[in-house]
């Protein structure tokens, strides 16, 4: 099983070594070579019990070395990392310009990482692996090839860093209460820890985790990083790492107090910590002239939605947040992909830009127009599923009023999205004069997009398959 | 004194009174559980690895899957920092000394590379290791930089070559990690793996943790150096 | 057994891919086979689906939604006829998307289906009206979609507090969160108050497009409301304050398509009083109404879309005049809807609304309708003498004459109005019929159904100076605009606080922290 | 023990401090720094025990201290010292950009 970890790093540290030799077939050989990662991953997966499999680092067992730990329900993750960024790869294989080799590399390393939250079972590994993920983040963030980013990924670096040492500060606190690093023997000697140490540590995770995740007050540096950043890079940020790292600290407060974070009064904090962040995301993502900026905020709006769900523990709460949570880095990931494409003979993100590229890009706008609808959540679209059960799940566990915030949130999120729509076939003067008709899409770009828009409406008509799967695949966290 | 200023000062020094609460409050119930991990450290971790230097036993050992992921970071942070360097049009770069200077360190450089990889060889044995052997490493590159100058022309080449260092580092890494899957057991496996330990307090002992130690050695040396050179080319 | 919507959404599908010469046979023959598999379904419950952890009704028949199918079926293949020659590609698909789904929300039997079909209709007519020529549509239609997904997440949050509530999803009057479905059967159908997306959509839009958007989304809103709410006296109260404002509303206006927006407000209310009175007879007139509105107001929409066709966009009451010389057709057709919307007898407006008034006993109700009537009357009468009779002070030309098809459109569903008023039975039959005590023609009925008209007519002869149209400002006082004004000042006060330094982004994060630290220890 | 946690205390909320108050980023980034040795201060405060020795058995001792703190550390440091890497980067890249280290002044983006 460690396979999945270091077979994406071992590929990183090789190409390094020979990417000059293959400098001409570097496309071919990456993706040849990710496309073995799936069959690794398919392997590993089927041949997965209910518990699980373990796995003991340099055969350590009995606590001394590291264990990683693939339950059911990081099945759904590792299956969502891998076949992601594939898409993500193959877009960047044709988008991508300069330094490519280099940029698989950090895309390699990236997998890498994400694959190691979501598998390691030791508290410190899953820092490092944390600060990994952030460190890729950084520099993909900070490689665009027209435009600087410094000044995004500083703000980025420093809240990254402070969120980093909040839970190296957490996993040092809880060392000392239990003397041990194993998150399911942490939750076994965590008997007789005291309310007030157990609250002390989940906020240190949660304000630590959160800076990542951006959550509202701790959300400002996002958009300023996505604004000037390269779309591939904030699609993967967006569609995973967010995902991942959100997901980790879902697995984090579960598994460290064996489930108590679902019944105490933090609970609700976090719901309620969730409402706010989406509602301002929302009402900030209207104010925006850039279109990297809008996403980032909805991006924010829809990690709010997440948590907030994610923190209801029920089994239904549970499944919706992890069919949103799909559904949204599909979305996401195609929004930013398409608005890549859409960009690409215009260079610029500003909405004001885009007027009548509609018709310039009938295809594209066409797929823009049918995923801004799914994420706004209308039917027959995925976004309008999800939403369903995550309303229904939180009815069921009884916050009506809660509810009835993320309706809000849809109407919001349709007065933006909305304005791009109208904006993008809206017709523009002395507009045939600056472009030439004859651009035509990639097509390696459009299939990626294609299949992320098509899985939207395709998972939007018939849920029923993948909801059965994730129903599956709870079993762990819905304990 | 704004009401930024006062505010912020304010939350500092909440923060700190939380800060030292916490700590009192965990300081009450400790010793519970007897840290019996840290204590078969203790006791087992000499058997275990043949490595005499416990905390060089649990980096590269019990906790050795850590050491990849750390190595990742600085290998991460390297390749950016090249990656975004401009590449400098300036050809030749240096500082004036007294000739004493310039022979000083040649004379020093030598026994800076005993120094260097006497750290990492013996880093089972004596405080050291391949962190800290690699730091030594890059401060050659570092000295030889500032008195000598460089030759952009040549650091080129130079730099390339540290970067496939690097490179072959991480995946010398990987790959010693990988005979223990070769040989039946998990990645990463040392003396379960039936690698030959020898008897503690040697050289040639503690299975693969020497080879470790010098993978890490080579990467982290290069590394740093890389990230010392570009810099330099940038500030200029 | 497949529901008809279904089949017009398909068909739009196809008619995306189709080449342009076969596309308008397609579309008739659709909208025709789709007529005849109405006729031929029988009534019960048909077609069930699995979906999530319940069954999607998608098909069931009943009385009622045959009726109203019927008239829905009858009524596009009239507007296609009409506008065939006008529909692009783009025209076509949507208009078959729009007219499949508010179709199909018709025949579904549960809540989830019902829904989809509803945002269905809303995301089709946006885009239907969404016209990349004109700035102005592109505002409407912004304010049109978002006014009505407001009304659609209503509609949702009531379909799920209903749902955690009774445990099924099929379609009832709704016992739970009733005040969520008022506010979304409110804006589909145009309630005084929630009406504002209204006048704005169906006058700007292109002529051929308001003909279609006229007939359906308000109609829909009305079947919602009938199937919804059920019967509830206050709500007839609504309905008559939504006609006599409706109306009052309408004869200020001197666009003509903006008057008969409004008076699809006002003709919407008394649908509302017949439908909520509770009676049986109310009911039925109710449902007739809405028949006969969609036959005589799309018949109006599309003869002021022959009138903007043939003068090239003049709706304007003031500059219009003398057209029944230079387009003598419409002019028969235009006297025929005038009179049937008015309630003369011997045309069908004169039936629903008898039907009307035998089911209301409420003195109030009855008055109202009565002064509604009046003011229905004086703004055809308005229509028909400034518009086609008085000569126009500067001659307005006609710079081609409408086509074939708009005219044979509009004899369509001419011909529908008289063949209704005359043996309303056809008709009625398929809701039951009515027992025979109401005697439509007796001599009594039928003054009954002139007096408003000659009033109306006296009216206009005493208050004429009133009545002419003539040129004003209006001020419309719209909430929602107010409103909207208000969210986007909270957001751009948000936006400011977010300045760009770093340091008061961190201060945010200790702030967040020392807060939730500090109630861990309180 | 106390006194070494109200050190790491200070030495933490100094490096806070340093953050939200110096306008230049070379004196952020050693906030950070500050912080970060706060908390390796707090590994290493862990693992003591009094009168103990280095885990670096040559020969028979007494009292070892505990050493998987320390190997935390070493890690904790490598970290630290690859993101200040990127950071004083980041900080030389920003000063050719907005000709400035203040921070109140690097803010084109905001909104």
């Amino acid at each position: 099983m460690v396979w999945l970890i270091i077979y994406p790093l071992l590929t990183a540290f090789i190409l390094g070594i020979i990417k000059r030799i293959i400098a001409d077939y570097l496309d071919f050989i990456t993706l040849s070579i990710f496309s073995g990662y799936l069959l690794i991953v398919f392997k590993i997966t089927s041949s997965i019990g209910s518990n699980g499999i373990e796995y003991f680092l340099g055969s350590w067992e009995k606590l001394l070395g590291i264990r990683l730990h693939l339950a059911a329900d990081g099945v759904f993750m590792v299956w969502l990392i891998a076949l992601l960024t594939y898409l993500i790869l193959i877009y960047c294989s044709s988008y991508i310009q300069e330094n490519k080799a280099k940029y698989y590399i950090l895309i390699y390393v990236l997998t890498a990482s994400l694959m190691g939250l979501v598998l390691t079972a030791d508290f410190f590994n899953l820092y490092v692996w944390f600060e990994i993920a952030s460190i890729v983040s950084y520099s993909l963030a900070a490689i665009n090839q027209n435009r600087n980013n410094f000044e995004g990924v500083l703000k980025y670096i420093v809240v990254g860093s402070i969120g980093g040492m909040l839970v190296l500060l957490a996993i040092i606190l809880s060392y000392k209460l239990t003397g041990t690093l194993d998150l399911a023997e942490i939750a076994i000697r965590s008997q007789n820890i005291s309310d007030f140490q157990q609250a002390t540590i989940k906020i240190l995770l949660l304000v630590g985790f959160g800076s990542k995740i951006a959550l509202v007050p701790l959300h400002a540096w996002l958009p300023d990083v996505y604004t000037n950043a390269n779309v591939t890079f904030n699609a993967l940020s967006s569609a995973l790492i967010l995902k991942t790292v959100l997901y980790s600290l879902i697995k984090v407060l579960h598994n460290l107090f064996g489930g108590a974070f679902f019944s105490s009064k933090l609970q609700i904090i976090v719901m309620m910590w969730g409402v706010i962040t989406f509602l301002v995301a929302h009402l900030l993502a209207y104010q925006q002239q850039n279109i990297k900026r809008l996403l980032a905020y909805s991006s924010i709006a829809h990690l709010g939605y997440l948590i907030m769900v994610f923190s209801l523990g029920t089994e239904k709460g549970l499944i919706a947040a992890n069919f949103h949570l799909l559904n949204h880095a599909l979305m996401k990931s195609a929004l930013f992909l398409l608005s890549g494409i859409l960009s690409l003979r215009i260079k610029s993100y500003l909405i004001r830009d885009w007027q009548g590229l509609g018709y310039k890009f009938p295809y594209s706008t066409l797929l823009f127009t049918g995923v801004s609808l799914a994420i706004i959540g209308l039917p027959p679209f995925n976004g309008f599923v999800s939403k369903w059960l995550m309303v229904q799940a939180i009815i069921d566990a009884g916050y009506v009023n809660i509810a009835f915030t993320i309706l809000i949130g849809t109407i919001l999120s349709l007065v933006y999205y909305l304005r791009i729509i109208k904006v993008l076939y809206s017709r523009r003067k002395n507009w045939e004069e600056e472009f030439d008709n004859n651009y035509k899409e990639s097509k390696r770009l459009t299939a990626v997009t294609t299949v992320l828009a098509g899985s939207c409406l395709v998972l939007g008509i018939i849920p029923g398959p993948m909801l059965e799967l994730i129903n599956k695949t709870i079993s762990i966290l819905g304990g | 004194m704004t009401f930024k200023k006062v505010y912020s000062l304010g939350l500092i020094f909440l923060l700190g009174i939380l800060l030292v609460v916490t700590f009192m409050n965990f300081n009450q119930n400790n010793f519970n559980n007897n840290y019996d991990l840290s204590e078969y450290y203790i006791n087992q971790g000499v058997q275990d690895t043949k490595s005499i230097n416990l905390v060089t036993a649990i980096l590269f050992d019990y906790r050795g899957f850590d050491t990849l992921g750390e190595a990742t970071v600085i290998f991460i942070a390297a390749l950016i920092i090249s990656l975004l360097t401009k590449r400098s049009t300036s050809s030749l770069v240096y500082n004036n000394f007294s000739p004493l200077v310039y022979q000083n360190i040649s004379f020093i450089v030598p026994f800076l590379y005993i120094f260097g990889f006497y750290l990492i060889f013996y880093g089972h044995l004596s405080p050291g290791g391949g962190f800290a052997g690699g730091v030594v490493i890059a401060t050659i590159f570092v000295l030889l930089t500032i008195t000598f100058g460089v030759r952009r022309t040549r650091e080129e080449d130079v730099l390339r070559a540290k970067s496939l260092l690097e490179n072959l580092g991480m995946a010398g890494f990987v790959i010693i990690g990988l005979l223990g899957m070769v040989s039946g057991y998990n990645f990463l496996a040392n003396g379960q793996a039936g690698f030959y330990l020898g008897e503690a307090g040697k050289l040639i002992s503690a299975g693969t943790i020497p080879w470790l130690n010098l993978m890490t050695g080579i990467k982290v040396g290069a590394s740093l150096s890389i990230i010392f050179n570009c810099l330099v080319r940038e500030v200029e | 057994m497949i529901n008809p919507g279904i089949i017009y959404l398909i068909a739009s599908i196809i008619l995306y891919m189709s080449k342009e010469e076969w596309r308008k046979y397609f579309a008739l023959i659709t909208a025709v086979s789709t007529g005849i598999i109405l006729f031929a379904l029988p009534q019960g419950q048909y077609l069930q689906l699995p979906f999530l952890d319940f069954e999607m009704i998608l098909l069931e028949v009943t009385a009622v939604n045959r009726f109203i199918g019927f008239i829905f079926v009858f009524f596009s293949i009239a507007a296609v006829i009409y506008g065939i020659n006008l529909f692009s590609r783009k025209d076509y698909c949507l208009t078959y998307f729009y007219i499949g789904s508010s179709l199909a929300i018709i025949f579904v039997g549960d809540f989830f289906s019902f829904y989809i079909c509803w945002e269905l209709m809303t995301i089709s007519s946006y885009f239907l009206i969404f016209n990349n020529q004109k700035p102005v549509t592109r505002e409407t239609s912004y304010y049109y979609f978002v006014m009505h997904l407001v009304g659609a997440i209503s509609l949702l949050w009531g379909i799920l507090l209903h749902y955690s509530a009774v445990g099924t999803m099929a379609l009832t009057t709704v016992k739970v969160g009733l005040p969520f479905f008022i506010l979304a059967v409110a804006i589909k159908l145009a309630f005084i108050g929630f009406h504002t997306w209204l006048p704005k959509t169906y006058a700007e839009t292109p002529f051929y497009i308001s003909v279609i958007l006229s007939a359906y989304t308000t109609k829909v809103g009305v079947y919602s409301f009938y199937k919804l709410l059920g019967s509830r006296q206050y709500l007839a109260y609504a309905g008559i304050v939504t006609a006599v404002i409706g109306v009052l509303l309408a004869l200020s206006q001197t666009k003509v398509r903006k008057l008969l927006s409004y008076h699809i407000i006002s003709q919407i209310g008394y649908m509302i009083v017949g439908l909520s009175v509770g009676t049986a007879i109310g009911k039925k007139g109710g449902l007739l109404h809405l028949a006969n509105n969609i036959l005589y107001k799309g018949l109006l929409f599309m003869i002021i879309g022959a009138v903007i066709y043939s003068t090239k966009g003049e709706e304007d009451l003031i500059n219009l005049g003398s057209l029944f010389k230079k387009l003598p057709y419409t002019t028969v057709y235009v006297i025929i809807a005038a009179v049937s919307i008015a309630g003369i007898p011997f045309f069908n407006g004169h039936i629903s609304k008898l039907l009307l008034k035998k089911g209301t006993n409420d003195p109030i109700l009855v008055w109202g309708m009565y002064i509604a009537a009046i003011g229905t009357s004086l703004s055809f009468l308005k229509i028909l003498y400034f518009g086609f009779f008085k000569s126009a002070e500067q001659e307005i030309e006609t710079k081609q004459r409408p086509t074939k098809g708009m005219l044979v459109g509009m004899g369509l569903l001419a011909a529908a109005c008289l063949i209704i008023g005359l043996r309303p039975q056809l008709l009625l039959q398929i809701l039951g019929g009515v027992k025979k005590e109401v005697n439509y023609f007796s001599l009594h009925y039928l003054w009954v159904g002139l007096q408003p008209t000659l009033l109306a007519a006296i009216l206009l002869k005493l208050a004429y100076q009133w009545v002419k149209p003539q040129p004003h400002k209006s001020h419309p006082f719209d909430l929602y605009k107010l409103l909207g004004r208000g969210f986007n000042y909270f957001g751009s006060k948000l936006s400011q606080w977010h300045n760009g330094n770093l340091q008061r982004y961190i201060l945010w994060i200790l702030t967040a922290l020392v807060l939730l630290w500090g109630q861990a220890l309180i | 023990m106390l006194a070494v946690q109200i050190v790491i205390a200070i030495l933490f909320i100094l490096g806070i401090y340093t953050i939200l108050n110096r306008k230049n980023v070379i004196k952020i980034i050693m906030g950070i720094n500050i912080m970060e040795a706060s908390l390796i201060l707090f590994l290493i405060q862990l693992s003591y025990k009094d009168g103990g020795t280095a885990p670096i058995l040559d020969k028979e001792y007494e009292l070892i201290v505990d050493p998987l703190p320390q190997a935390l550390a070493l890690t904790a440091i490598v970290i630290g010292a690859s993101t200040t890497a990127v950071m004083l980067f980041l900080a030389i890249k920003l000063y050719k950009e907005y000709g400035t280290l203040d921070i109140s002044e690097i803010r084109r983006l905001r909104g």
